[in-house]
């Protein structure tokens, strides 16, 4: 499935292929009232990544919800709506108000968007914060929720935990990593926004290690995500214990890419000798490892 | 497909480091419209987006492409290199270009173009003139060395030349002399920051039709990822536009330029929305 | 200069170029004992990136002190020694014993090496520690101590500080980022180690950040590093507000980029119109940060 | 200077995926001895290491070195991609190689490889040769479509040629019915682990000197960074050697290979260190 933010409502991907082809289309965030976001520029290019300073740009939940979704429904594909706040009043309302809307699979909790001044980034780096926001957010959501942690932390697994015990369905592993880009010939940063967030196959090896780390000490799946690009990049993430993924910045360079992928998969499984995706799942992990995890998801 | 392996078939520097590549688009791809752009995909690994490009010129038989380009920077760069024979990823999004609506057979439509903004008026002025539109262009370069164009664009247009430094054409900019008095029915522009405003101010109230190309950094190109919003007067309100989508082209009188430093842009080609400052 | 842990002791690039072309020599890590260090494979390229999981081998500060050393300081220039431990003790035994060597001129404490099991990273993840650390370090060493910080943080501006508090002559930003690579076709992490330090241009704009984040809010000196491979690069991270910068994996590709970008710089800064290196420090900063920096070093 | 933009003046596809280049080196690059390898700086600017790769051959006169390389991953690709023409980064560290004094002349030396471990004994059998040892040699294929070198050794060395199949010279393994008893006065040995871990097992205590070259995964490939150790024996001491510097050729009798699993390198071409497991 496409990342959050790289693929606005499914709208434009939907004019160059079928998404039916998609597991689920995760929207961009969604808050309370319409944001304007960040000045430009917005982006910028790094060695094998580039940095992003959207900052939150949407109509609003309320247009969301009237609006955009019955339109994206249409393309046939769960909709997934990652959400966002600056108060935890103000996820709890976005929440709230997607309730009342059928077209919402699942939400998305994104507390990790580091691009905006107040909160957004805050709830994912305190393990009793997010603890208490995904509770909260869980007691007014009639559907999945899915949290999206950041990885501009010390200790990704705590708050893995934190989410799960506040009553997380899923989580998905990771959002960018704070970065800076800065324009030489004028002596500033490139971005208005000064920094953006990371992404791309640059953060790859560093999403596979938080995939890694939580992996063994949740029950609940995981979404990796971070520089996916090639199906040998989806395989390391079911490896490293993903049970989904998300493709984000590689739909830039190749706006065909989750259908390519999506091809190409069965081929090189079958290359692999491997029969099933399943079977690969968490198996970089040594056995007692792989053991434990069977025994903690059986106990959910 | 709106994406597809182009293939190299032309290539020519002219002057310091400006390149016009042409490229031959596969069957599939849509007929490009004048003021869109591509979004090539680039030779590099490190390298994580595209470049847009204004599509130059479009030889609708040969289903040829041209692109004329100044390498600035590492795409451009391997993307002049590559020789021709090459395979390039070109993405033709679906943007709006220039509406040619706009001026009708008979009428007159001035294009003013500055540095690297005169690449897609090639395509723009052949287009009118197809049309039985009248087209005057003023065309400016920093010097002789870095004029193109020239040729094409009288082909099909009455063209007045600047350079910064008199070495061809006039001495001066493409705005010298020009003003609310200037006889045209629809204008269009396109050029670096500080020409867009002084243009914008130049006919500020003037009810003729004058419509700019913008530029903007991009990461998708295709509208989804809203990095390349300008902001636009609709009515009273603000509005965040995508140029990618929504644009390139704009009509002038509708962006809004309060946040442009007025030293514009330092390192020349830079489009509007670089200019930074905006919200 | 050169990165630690890249440059060996000088040894092997002083048979390529004159090695006083350097501002200064960072040795890799000294530890109490002498280290076998971890298992192969050490390393595994990613995008535009490397991991690294060496694991702290070297011949133990004894040897280090007797024979290294003095076999160094042939090269003619300042040796800066980069220490680890596993222990408070461990570091202060080694600050100890180098005390006693003529030939060290700095300290570079790695508080940050991620590739050991025991200490090594937690002395970089926790402000109390550090202080604390910094400070022992500090009373037993004869010459400056520059604490070389560790990016796997939630607060990068937290742990400056309790450096500089603990009385840090400097700070070098950063060591690794940690980072996972799975061999596909195996099914299991690449990496002898599992894990490794990611470096090279990949995480440049992490670094470039958190100088940035750092330079308003301490007085002393920092040193930037991750990712340098230009002299673009390095005016980048003086613009951010480093005083110097260090070079690590852009040595493997490039064996001689360190006199190549000394030769390079002041022909860039003609270009640019920079008349002195200084004049860009801290450059990118807004002027009012770049006022309350000045005045903050005043006051030191 | 180690490194220097040498010029491919050849390229040869051999069978199924491997390569051989003909590289011109500069005037400044050292002279390099059997057994040493390159690293190269390979095109493609999200890869950050070099590849190292060994010297198969080298024309004196010509100041032409030649590699032998299978194409396995990114690197390797972008090499075998190259024109004739191309430059290429080629670094030449100061390792150790084959230590050419262990065999005299008049006497016998062995040499024993399998897949691409056979690349570097060419260069070695033909200095052997030159100094008027009698070289036999021994090389290993999966397939015909695989094997190279052949004509090139038979002109110095006597040469037995095995494949997995059969399908040209015998079937069988390199090893199959060597033993303690074979003749010779020093052996050198280069293949994969498992050919290296039967060769150790079958000659242990063997007093002859034989010598093994490794491969290991390399950062700096100058002796700095340490990536790429093996454990070897210095008397009762175990240290870590480095393959890049120490080596890649050791001892055999030396290797440390305990912690090594039985079943070997299932990727081929991989060496010893490569079987992960050590210290
Ligand atoms: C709609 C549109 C049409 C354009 N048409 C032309 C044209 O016909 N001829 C021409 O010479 N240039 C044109 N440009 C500018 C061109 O896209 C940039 O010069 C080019 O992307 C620079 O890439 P680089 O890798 O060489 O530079 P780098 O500075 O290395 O690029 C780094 C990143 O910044 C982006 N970037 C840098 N400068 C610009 C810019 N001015 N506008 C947008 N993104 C930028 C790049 O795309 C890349 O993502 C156009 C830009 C837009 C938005
Ligand atoms: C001293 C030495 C001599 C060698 N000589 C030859 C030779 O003559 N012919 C030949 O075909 N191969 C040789 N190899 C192996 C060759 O270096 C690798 O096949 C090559 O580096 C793979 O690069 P890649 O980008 O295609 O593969 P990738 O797997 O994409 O490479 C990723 C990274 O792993 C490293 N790597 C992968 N496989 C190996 C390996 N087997 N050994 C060391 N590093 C590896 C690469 O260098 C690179 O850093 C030699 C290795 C060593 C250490
Ligand atoms: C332009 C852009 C916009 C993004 N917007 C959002 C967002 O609105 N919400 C969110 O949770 N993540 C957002 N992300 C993060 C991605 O969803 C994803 O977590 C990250 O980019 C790493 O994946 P990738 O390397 O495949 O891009 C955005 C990323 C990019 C590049
Ligand atoms: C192979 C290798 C070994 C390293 N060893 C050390 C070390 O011993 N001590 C240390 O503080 N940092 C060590 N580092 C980190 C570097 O000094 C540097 O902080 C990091 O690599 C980022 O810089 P770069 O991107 O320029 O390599 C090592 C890095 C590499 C690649
Ligand atoms: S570049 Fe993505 S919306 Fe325009
Ligand atoms: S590769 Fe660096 S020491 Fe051998």
């Amino acid at each position: 499935m496409p990342a959050s933010g790289t693929f606005g409502y499914g709208e434009e991907f939907a004019e160059l292929y079928d998404l039916r082809w998609l597991g689920a289309l995760v929207t961009k965030a969604t808050t309370g009232g319409p944001r304007l976001g960040n000045g430009t520029p917005r982006v910028a290019e790094t060695p094998s990544g580039m940095l992003n300073a959207i900052g939150l740009e949407n109509p609003g939940v309320e247009a969301v919800v009237r609006e955009v979704l019955p339109a994206a429904r249409r393309h046939g594909v769960p909709i997934i709506v990652n959400v966002a706040g600056s108060t935890e009043e103000e996820y709890v309302a976005v929440v709230r108000a997607l309730a009342a809307s059928p077209d919402v699979a699942a939400i998305e909790l994104n507390v990790s968007c580091p691009n905006v001044k107040a909160g957004g980034m805050e709830f994912g780096t305190d393990a009793r914060t997010l603890f208490r926001l995904t509770e909260k957010v869980k007691a007014e959501s009639r559907v999945p929720v899915i949290v999206k942690l950041s990885p501009n932390v010390t200790d990704i697994v705590a708050l893995a935990r934190a989410a799960e015990a506040g009553g997380a369905d899923g989580l998905s592993l990771i959002n960018t990593v704070v970065g800076l880009s800065i324009d030489v010939g004028r002596r500033r940063p490139l971005l208005w926004n000064t920094t953006g967030g990371l992404s791309g196959p640059a953060i790859r090896p560093i999403a596979l290690r938080m995939v890694y780390a939580v992996y063994p000490h949740v029950a609940i799946p995981i979404i990796g995500v971070g520089g996916i690009e090639t199906v040998d990049d989806v395989l390391a993430f079911i490896l490293a214990g993903a049970e989904l993924v998300q493709v984000g910045t590689a739909n830039f360079r190749d706006p065909y890419v989750l259908p390519r992928l999506a091809a190409a998969l069965p081929e090189r499984l079958r290359a692999l000798g491997v029969r099933h995706i399943h079977d690969l799942l968490g198996a970089a992990h040594p056995p007692a490892v792989r053991g434990e995890k069977a025994e903690r998801r059986a106990a959910r | 497909m709106r994406t597809g392996a182009a293939r190299i078939v032309g290539r020519r520097a002219i002057g310091r480091s400006i390149v016009e590549l042409a490229l031959a688009v596969p069957p599939a791809f849509p007929e490009p419209r004048p003021g869109q752009f591509v979004h090539v995909r680039v030779p590099g690994d490190a390298l994580v987006l595209r470049r847009p490009l204004s599509v130059a010129d479009w030889d609708e038989r040969e289903r040829v492409l041209r692109l004329i380009f100044r390498v600035v920077g590492e795409g451009t760069a391997r993307l002049a290199a590559l020789p021709v024979g090459a395979a390039v990823d070109a993405f033709l999004p679906p943007s709006t270009g220039f509406p040619l609506s706009a001026v009708r057979a008979g009428e007159t439509a001035l294009l003013v173009g500055g540095g690297l903004g005169v690449a897609p008026l090639i395509f723009l002025a052949r287009a009118l003139h197809a049309r039985g539109v009248r087209v005057k262009a003023r065309i400016g370069f920093a010097c002789a060395e870095d004029v193109f164009g020239l040729r094409r664009l009288r082909a099909v247009a009455d063209v007045e030349l600047y350079t910064d430094d008199g070495s061809a054409g006039a001495k001066g900019r493409v705005t010298d002399g020009l003003g609310p008095e200037a006889a045209f029915h629809a204008a269009f522009v396109c050029g670096p920051v500080p020409m867009l405003r002084a243009f914008q101010r130049m006919f500020r109230g003037d009810g003729r039709p004058i419509y700019a190309a913008l530029e903007a950094r991009m990461a998708c190109g295709a509208g989804a990822c809203r990095a390349c919003v300008v902001p636009v007067a609709e009515g009273s309100a603000l509005r965040h536009r995508r140029v990618c989508r929504d644009g390139p082209v704009f009509a002038l009188a509708s962006l809004h330029v309060a946040g442009v430093p007025e030293d514009g842009s330092p390192d020349g080609g830079r489009g509007w929305a670089d200019g930074g400052g905006f919200v």
